[in-house]
């Protein structure tokens, strides 16, 4: 838990490192930070501690977490490329300072044992977001998205709290474990139901953080943000705020409402699929390479979402599996977006449409290849790690003997199918298109966090057992 | 001289939740119906504030000073939200000489 | 290794030998090779013959395959029936392949020929040594192959090539049958060995008209209908005239065709517990036989009337099996095979002689250039004819006289056949041989004699069929009947009912076929040499004569019922069904998808106000949805 | 040890392929295969013929799942790990006379999908099963798509979604099987056996479904087939080698390996339903094959026909089917690749696969028509050749399991040699065209791959009781579940 604190420290100093004028030192610096902080969280392994009376709790489920939270980070920022050296208007220091501070959000999210710094947690983030997603100020996208994922974000956050005050007015508690006996002691007390205090309040505390992770109809503010925020940022959401989010909802949902499943569950079932539909069928109509990711964000929260709904002890793994591979290969993709829509871009624009790989195999291989391989990854392709992160959320939901869950899998299968039709566009458009992009200069980092993520993913692919024992 | 919270309990709690309940849908129709940002933000706060407001009276209700903490934490979080939502609007009045949300609608499909 | 396994092997090596090296091989010897194996086959055979004691051998090579209880060996099975067949086989074989040397000596493809001629006997042989069904079908399709290959063999020309392709895909539908046939035994008996079939039959007390053995016998009865070109799979054989003349005379005459009769023989136990099949095989070789020889009529092509003379022999011979005459319908196989190669290599070396000129329109006169060929054929005729004492006669009315005691009506189609036999017969040998020469000048300052090479097996086959006769002289002559004495073990274990023949009806019968074919060969004499009457030219047919000069438009009747349906039919598929049936169907869930996505997408209108409206609407809807029980009380 | 060394050597020798850049890159790829061949020749020597599943191996792959990476050969997988490390080699082989633009990357994509293969056909875990069902399909669309031709993009697109699509719902219905082992659940093949065991009929149905589609679009059995043609057109001709000749195999070995004794229920109750597609298959291929005029497309089609009668074959259940299929499918391996190997010699040549541009090779290049007639006499089924134990067999299964079906099946033997018959009249006999007049003698390697197929189709069709043997057993086996 000293990395929250590190991290919060770091994140300061990153702000005064930027006063050395040297914007050279951020980024290792940076990468240092979490590294060191990532060393900081593996202290807490094997071992359950409560800190700050009682509002946090590390247990190895939620070292994982951060683990991932945190490698998603480390990644995100060694690609971030000092956000361009030469542009004046960006602000790198303040950028990786507020990276830092999301992260700090983002791990209280998984760690919470009270309402408080879940809802503490989650601010932290979504703030922290609503300022990275307005940074590029000249840019009318970057302005719109921001207003509009703030505006929402915001509006979530009423909902959330709502449902919070809802929920303590009936069990009288913010303790995730005392909600949990509040509910028992409801139930007893009103012989088996329960009042609409609670009933809202679990619904409510659930829309909020399904806005977090996108869940369709919730997620009408995604592709927009994701769109519109610098892709770097865009990486960062789609991989850190959305595994955050899981992991507080499952959190959430599993231990303080497990006795109403059958509330929140019923709702969730048909929320799972029409994140599953919506996701996949709208991606499959993007000509933007970006924007495709972002539906395929939203539906990749239908999948994990599979997990929270299946309500197994084997879950948690699943669940955690499902992550790491999808923001392992989302980030490669982000990365490779990144470099190929800058050297392709047009009028000063950079150019994120499927066009812009055409060719891209010929005089960059090693970018196509980490392409393919992310890409394959989301599709849940083998060989690859989300080929493993789909076939466990499946089983998870096939041991659960509620019929709903059958057709839930034949709706994800399905959309699965629907899922290979875009994410091979940028393959096809990588080897098979006819297109010429110049060889683009890779910075050693960039490479090396090419090879890994690639190498990560493949490894993942042929050995989940590397860190599925783990987790 | 009585206690601040005994003066609470005076009103029944169901009088609390169904006018917070009012309020938060106030907010709510205040967010749907605006098109000025800022007054669809002012519409979120009201909806922060109706939570307040129920956070404060349940924890009156149940002894328990927790409901009262946690609405600080509200304010708190809430200050910072809006010095960054206004900074944003005014980023974007700044751009286009208007925060009518209704025109930003670029980013679509 | 056993004389028995050598005599599919000479072939085999003077195939390989010839076949890998057909460049190289120098012509002189490539003949000599082929021919040479032919005849160690031949010899092999003669010794077996001469030293058999009666008693079948078995030979057993190898298991070919072998699934559960079912075992299916390559073996060899050699009794009275495989060596009468080897003997035939070789030795008209290798009297063909000493032709060859002369006939095909200015092709290109000499030595292919020849390979090709060796792998024919070899699959040939295999036929008619197997021990079982199965390697009786091994060899049914390699000799299927093979006629393809020598059909085709000039395969510059595409007829010859279409030619090729419908004897054998007609002799695939006849095989299907046969296949069908083998199914059925195994799944009735587990064996296909005929020693192991035959004893389960004998012993398994199956009554006549058993129906597992009715539809054993007519699914074997379809094959011998493709391979023995019977009504209505006999049409590749007229066409498959393309060939060079030897392979007429050895696979389209003499041997192949004949394998159909030689299944039938070997499966005589079947047959004879299946009545109605054997009624079947009789009336289609009655109608085939009439058939083919009416066609053969009015044909003026050498070697399409001797091609439908074949097929309708061939049925001649199918309704002797018909009525339970085995023995008498392998006598006329036999004389067949020497008559009709006769016959065969005699219009090869008038072909020759006429540099490729087959139309007997354009021959006449030709016995003085031509006078070794003109008196072999001239014997071929009379034997074929069915005029005592040659061959044709002994063979073709055993037949009739037991189609006689069978059925009357029958006979008396059989002797209208063997009228039209001596008419069309005559009819050729008459406008070859005799009357002036109608060709053009240049042939005529061509006209020569064969080689040697060529004439030395006509005179030996002039023999064969001047005394083939006496291999089986009836008993009412004084005769042993020796043939049918052999083979007379090869049908103990069959229910013939043996009817007493009386002699002097035997010989009036004998008498009135006789007569008749006289009568008809005095007809296409005064026809052809006293009133020197030439065919039309073509397309100049009228009435009956043009529908049976067009072979009674079955061709053209097949491609409307068959060819052109199954042509329509694929075209129907590929362009309706594949592309407008199936593939819409995949390719339109595909497009249904991104029809869907475009019209999903559309929810993503880009206004915030909306978005949350959305939002709030669908936390209104699951509220209400949840808390229905309390808001309904 | 000798299996894991199976599919771990393709997969080194791919990478090493992949280092290597220009023109030594074939040969090293080409010696691989060869020492794959002798691994797989070594393997086949070794066998002992009974019913035991033989140089197994196993480790713990995700031990939490208890899913094992647990591979092993009995009689039906080393039929197919044989065609598997036979057929690569040759494959190479054939395209030596092909200059492919960066070629290193296409041999070790070859290379590659020889070790999903050789996977496929040994794993004894049906996740490590369908790993390697999924992983064979990644290389071969690469293939196809970045070296095929005009179309190639939505054409192997269509495969790859129409397959995956298939084997999804196998996964389903794995997982299913899977979390009904008891305890901590094992994906063993066998323990999978023993837990179908208790399944209801309506269970079986379902679970026959899944398996099905995917197979069935795998093979392709009517009416799934219609990626089948564009792919092994569209493909260059490794690829569409590897595609016919290997990889189809992967849904009937499915069929044997899954469907018959996981849910011998489901196919009591629609195995009627499957032999019937099977037919229609077989006569729809066929008659469309009659009339194609690209050659490609016409093996295809009647690829797509064969593959029709092994099912049939398999689904008939008795010895004489699935023995007939597995011989076949090595036969037909055989053959398809030599077929379509000679469309590629011919297309070299002639820069043109049309029947009707084609015609008269057999004077330029007689020994081609020569090496064409075996392969299509081993495609017609002619005996002693290979193809003719396999469809005798398949027959004779079909047939005991219904004479009408199985005379209708029987069918194939006839259209099969009009379709195969008219493809070698036009293209080889007749007069030369003008394309084909200039036609230049085989090449040493074109030798070298046709000499060898000719002589196995001959080979095998002489001594087929070599396999036979090997497989009995194993088949037997299987038999014995199923009742």
């Amino acid at each position: 838990m000293n990395a929250i604190i590190a991290l919060s420290l770091f994140g300061i100093s990153n702000l005064f490192l930027g006063f050395l004028n040297n914007r050279k030192i951020l980024l290792p610096a940076t990468l240092v930070f979490i590294l060191i902080a990532l060393g900081l969280n593996f202290a807490d392994w094997n071992h359950e501690y409560y800190w700050f009376n009682n509002m946090l709790k590390t247990n190895n489920l939620s070292v994982n977490f951060v683990t991932i939270i945190l490698l998603s980070t480390f990644l995100v920022v060694a690609i971030s490329r000092s956000f361009g050296d030469d542009d004046e208007h960006s602000h790198p220091a303040e950028y990786y300072a507020i990276l830092l501070f999301s992260a700090v959000g983002a791990i209280m999210m998984v760690t919470f044992e009270n309402l408080i710094m879940l809802f503490v947690g989650l601010e932290i983030l979504s703030v922290s977001m609503y300022v990275l997603t307005g940074s590029d100020k000249r840019s009318l996208r970057s302005n719109e998205a921001a207003l509009k994922y703030f505006l929402m974000g915001s509006f979530a956050t009423g909902i959330l709290l709502f449902g919070v005050a809802l929920v303590y007015g009936a069990t009288s508690s913010f303790d995730i474990h005392g909600i949990a006996q509040g509910v028992a002691k409801a139930k007893e007390q009103m012989g088996g139901a329960y009042g609409p205090l609670l009933y809202s309040g679990v619904i409510l505390i659930m829309v909020g953080l399904l806005f977090k992770i996108s869940a369709a109809p919730f997620h009408f503010w995604t592709p927009d943000v994701y769109d519109g925020a610098p892709s770097i940022f865009t990486a960062f959401m789609s991989t850190v705020v959305k595994t955050a989010g899981v992991a507080a909802t499952y959190r959430i949902l599993s231990i303080s409402f497990p006795s109403v499943y059958g509330l929140w569950g019923n709702p969730l079932v048909y929320i799972v699929c029409a994140t599953l539909i919506i996701g996949n069928i709208t991606a499959v109509y993007q000509q933007s390479f970006k924007r495709m990711l972002a539906y395929s964000s939203i539906s990749h929260a239908g999948y994990l979402l599979i997990t929270v709904l299946a309500k197994r002890p084997e879950t948690n793994s699943s669940l955690l599996f499902y992550s790491l591979a999808y923001a392992i290969a989302t980030i490669t993709a982000f990365a490779v977006l990144m470099v190929v829509s800058e050297a392709q871009a047009k009028n000063g624009k950079a150019d994120e449409s499927f066009e812009a790989l055409n060719g891209l195999a010929n005089n960059n291989p090693l970018l196509a290849f980490s392409l393919t391989i992310s890409m394959l990854s989301l599709a849940g392709i083998p060989l690859t790690a989300g080929f493993f992160g789909k076939f466990f959320v499946f089983s998870d939901a096939f041991s659960n003997p509620s019929s709903l869950f059958k057709w839930i899998l034949v709706i994800a299968i399905l959309m699965s199918t629907v899922g290979i039709y875009y994410y091979f566009k940028p393959i096809i458009a990588a080897y098979m298109k006819k297109g010429e992009v110049a060889k683009i200069e890779l910075s050693p980092l960039y490479k090396f966090i090419l090879i890994l993520t690639t190498t990560l993913t493949i490894l993942l692919g042929l050995a989940p057992d590397l860190v599925k024992n783990i987790f | 001289m009585q206690q601040i919270p005994d003066v609470i309990r005076e009103i029944p709690l169901n009088y609390y939740v169904w006018f917070s309940a009012a309020l938060f849908c106030i907010g709510i129709i205040g967010v749907l119906t605006r098109r000025n940002a800022i007054i669809i933000f002012m519409s979120v706060e009201l909806m922060l504030n109706s939570v307040n407001l129920l956070l404060v009276a349940f924890s009156s209700y149940k002894a328990d000073p927790a409901g009262q903490i946690f609405v600080f934490f509200i304010m708190a979080v809430a200050a910072a939200e809006v010095a960054v939502g206004l900074a944003i609007i005014v980023m974007i009045y700044r751009n286009i000489q208007t925060i009518d949300v209704g025109l930003l609608n670029k980013l679509k499909w | 290794m056993s004389l028995i396994t050598l005599i599919p092997l000479f072939p085999l090596i003077g195939f390989l030998i010839n076949g890998i090296g057909f460049r190289h091989v120098p012509k002189s010897l490539a003949g000599i090779i082929s021919s040479a194996a032919a005849f160690a086959s031949f010899a092999c055979a003669l010794t077996l013959f001469l030293g058999f004691n009666g008693q079948p051998q078995i030979v057993h090579l190898f298991d070919w395959i072998t699934v559960g209880t079912l075992n299916i060996s390559m073996s060899f099975q050699l009794d009275q029936l495989s060596l009468l067949m080897l003997l035939i086989i070789t030795g008209v074989g290798t009297l063909i392949h000493i032709y060859s040397i002369g006939y095909m000596s200015h092709d290109e493809g000499f030595g292919k020929f020849f390979a090709f001629l060796n792998l024919f006997l070899f699959f040939m042989l295999l036929l008619v040594m197997g021990s079982n069904y199965v390697v009786m079908f091994i060899g049914w399709e390699g000799v299927g192959l093979c006629s393809y290959l020598l059909i085709g063999f000039w395969n510059k020309n595409s007829n010859y090539g279409n030619a090729a392709r419908k004897a054998f895909i007609m002799n695939r539908i006849g095989d299907l049958g046969f296949l069908l046939g083998i199914f059925l035994i195994i799944n009735h008996f587990g064996s296909v060995e005929y020693s192991e079939v035959f004893s389960k039959i004998a012993e398994g007390g199956y009554s006549s008209g058993d129906k597992t053995l009715f539809y054993i016998t007519i699914l074997l009865f379809i094959g011998a209908m493709g391979k023995s070109a019977q009504i209505p799979l006999y049409t590749w054989l007229p066409d498959a005239m393309a060939g060079p003349t030897p392979v007429s005379a050895l696979i389209h005459a003499a041997t192949m065709v004949t394998a159909g009769i030689y299944m039938i023989i070997r499966s005589n136990i079947m047959y004879s517990l299946a009545p109605e099949t054997l009624d079947i095989v009789a009336w289609v070789g009655l109608a085939t036989a009439l058939l083919a020889a009416s066609i053969g009529l009015f044909q003026n092509d050498i070697k399409k009337v001797l091609a439908y003379s074949t097929v309708s022999q061939l049925g001649y011979m199918f309704m002797g099996l018909g009525v339970m005459a085995y023995s008498s319908s392998f006598f006329h196989v036999m004389t067949h095979a020497f008559f009709k190669a006769l016959l065969f290599l005699g219009a090869g070396s008038v072909i020759h002689a006429m540099s490729d000129e087959q139309d007997i329109r354009s021959m006449g006169g030709l016995r003085k250039k031509l006078p070794i060929t003109f008196i072999t054929f001239l014997i071929a005729t009379i034997a074929i004819s069915g005029i005592p004492p040659f061959a044709g006669f002994f063979s073709k009315d055993e037949i009739l006289a037991h189609v006689f005691e069978h059925n009357k009506l029958m006979w008396a189609f059989g002797v209208l056949g063997s009228i039209m036999t001596s008419f069309y017969m005559f009819r050729l040998l008459f406008l070859t041989f005799f009357g002036e020469f109608r060709g053009t000048e240049k042939q005529k300052h061509h006209l020569h004699e064969s080689p040697i090479a060529m004439t030395a097996p006509l005179m030996i086959l002039a023999v064969l069929s001047a005394i083939g006769g006496f291999f089986n002289f009836p008993h009412i002559f004084g005769g042993h009947a020796s043939l049918a004495a052999f083979m007379e073990p090869l049908f103990e274990q069959s229910a013939i009912e043996h009817v007493a023949v009386d002699e002097s009806l035997e010989i009036t019968l004998m008498i009135v076929s006789v007569v008749a074919a006289l009568l008809s060969a005095g007809v296409a004499y005064f026809i052809y040499v006293v009133k020197k009457t030439v065919p039309v030219a073509e397309g100049e047919e009228t009435g009956l004569q043009k529908v049976i000069y067009n072979k009674y438009y079955i061709d053209e009747l097949y491609d409307t019922l068959f060819v052109k349906p199954i042509t329509a039919l694929s075209n129907f598929f590929r362009e309706v069904i594949e592309f407008l049936v199936i593939d819409l169907i995949v390719e339109g869930v595909g497009k249904l998808v991104k029809t869907l996505s475009s019209e999903v997408r559309l929810l993503q209108n880009g206004t915030t106000g909306y978005y949350i409206f959305a939002m709030v609407l669908s936390i209104a809807a699951i509220l209400v949805w949840s808390l229905k029980s309390f808001l309904l009380g | 040890m000798l299996t894991l060394s199976l599919i771990l050597l393709p997969i080194i020798a791919g990478l090493i392929t992949l280092a290597i850049k220009g023109e030594t890159a074939k040969t090293v790829a080409l010696v691989f295969a060869f020492a794959e061949l002798a691994l797989g020749a070594y393997l086949y020597k070794s066998f002992v013929p009974d019913a035991t599943s033989q140089f197994g191996l196993s480790y713990d792959w995700i031990h939490s799942a208890g899913i094992k990476f647990s591979v092993g050969v009995d009689g039906i997988s080393l039929i197919l790990v044989f065609l598997t490390t036979l057929m690569v080699p040759f494959i190479i082989l054939s395209t030596f006379g092909n200059n492919y633009k960066n070629a290193s990357n296409l041999y070790a994509l070859i290379l590659f999908m020889q070790a999903a293969l050789v996977g496929v056909f040994t794993a004894k875990d049906v996740f490590l099963f369908y790993f390697f069902f999924e992983a064979a399909l990644i290389p071969i669309y690469f293939i196809a798509a970045i070296w095929g031709g005009e179309n190639r993009i939505k054409v192997t697109f269509k495969f790859f979604v129409y397959t995956i699509f298939g084997s999804l719902f196998m996964l389903l219905a794995l997982v299913y099987l899977y979390l009904l082992t008891p305890g901590t659940h094992s994906a063993d093949i066998n323990a999978i056996y023993e837990a179908a065991k208790a399944l209801d009929l309506s269970t079986q149905s379902y679970l026959f479904g899944a398996f099905f589609i995917a197979f069935a679009i795998k093979m392709p059995l009517f009416p799934f087939h219609t990626w089948q043609p564009d792919t092994y057109v569209e493909a260059p001709t490794a690829g569409t080698m590897l595609l016919s000749g290997i990889m189809l195999k992967m849904g009937v070995y499915g069929l044997i390996r899954f469907i018959l004794p996981i849910v011998p229920l489901g196919v009591d109750q629609w195995g009627f339903v499957a032999i019937i597609l099977s037919v229609i298959g077989i006569i729809y291929g066929s008659v469309i094959a009659i009339q194609q005029k690209d050659m490609k497309r016409l093996i295809a089609y009647s690829s797509f026909a064969h593959v029709g009668l092994m099912s049939a074959g398999i689904f008939s259940r008795n010895l004489e089917g699935i023995q007939g299929s597995l011989i076949q499918m090595l036969a037909h391996g055989i053959n398809v690749v030599g077929l379509f190997f000679i469309v590629e010699i011919i297309e070299r040549r002639a820069k043109s696969r049309e029947l009707s541009l084609l015609g008269g090779i057999t004077q330029t290049t007689p020994n081609l028509t020569v090496y064409f007639i075996i392969l299509m006499l081993g495609s017609v089924a002619l005996p002693l050749t290979n193809g003719f134990v396999g469809e005798f067999l398949l027959l004779k299964g079909v047939y005991e399991y219904n004479a009408w079906i199985g005379a209708v099946a029987g069918l194939t033997i006839i259209l099969g040699a009009v379709y195969m018959l008219r493809m070698v009249q036009k293209s080889m006999f007749g007069i030369t065209s003008k394309i084909t007049e200039g036609f230049t003698d085989l090449t040493f390697n074109e030798k070298a791959v046709l000499f060898p197929l000719s002589f196995l189709v001959i080979a095998l069709g002489i001594a087929p009781n070599i396999f036979l043997k090997l497989t009995e057993p194993a088949v037997s086996q299987l038999l014995s579940i199923i009742k």
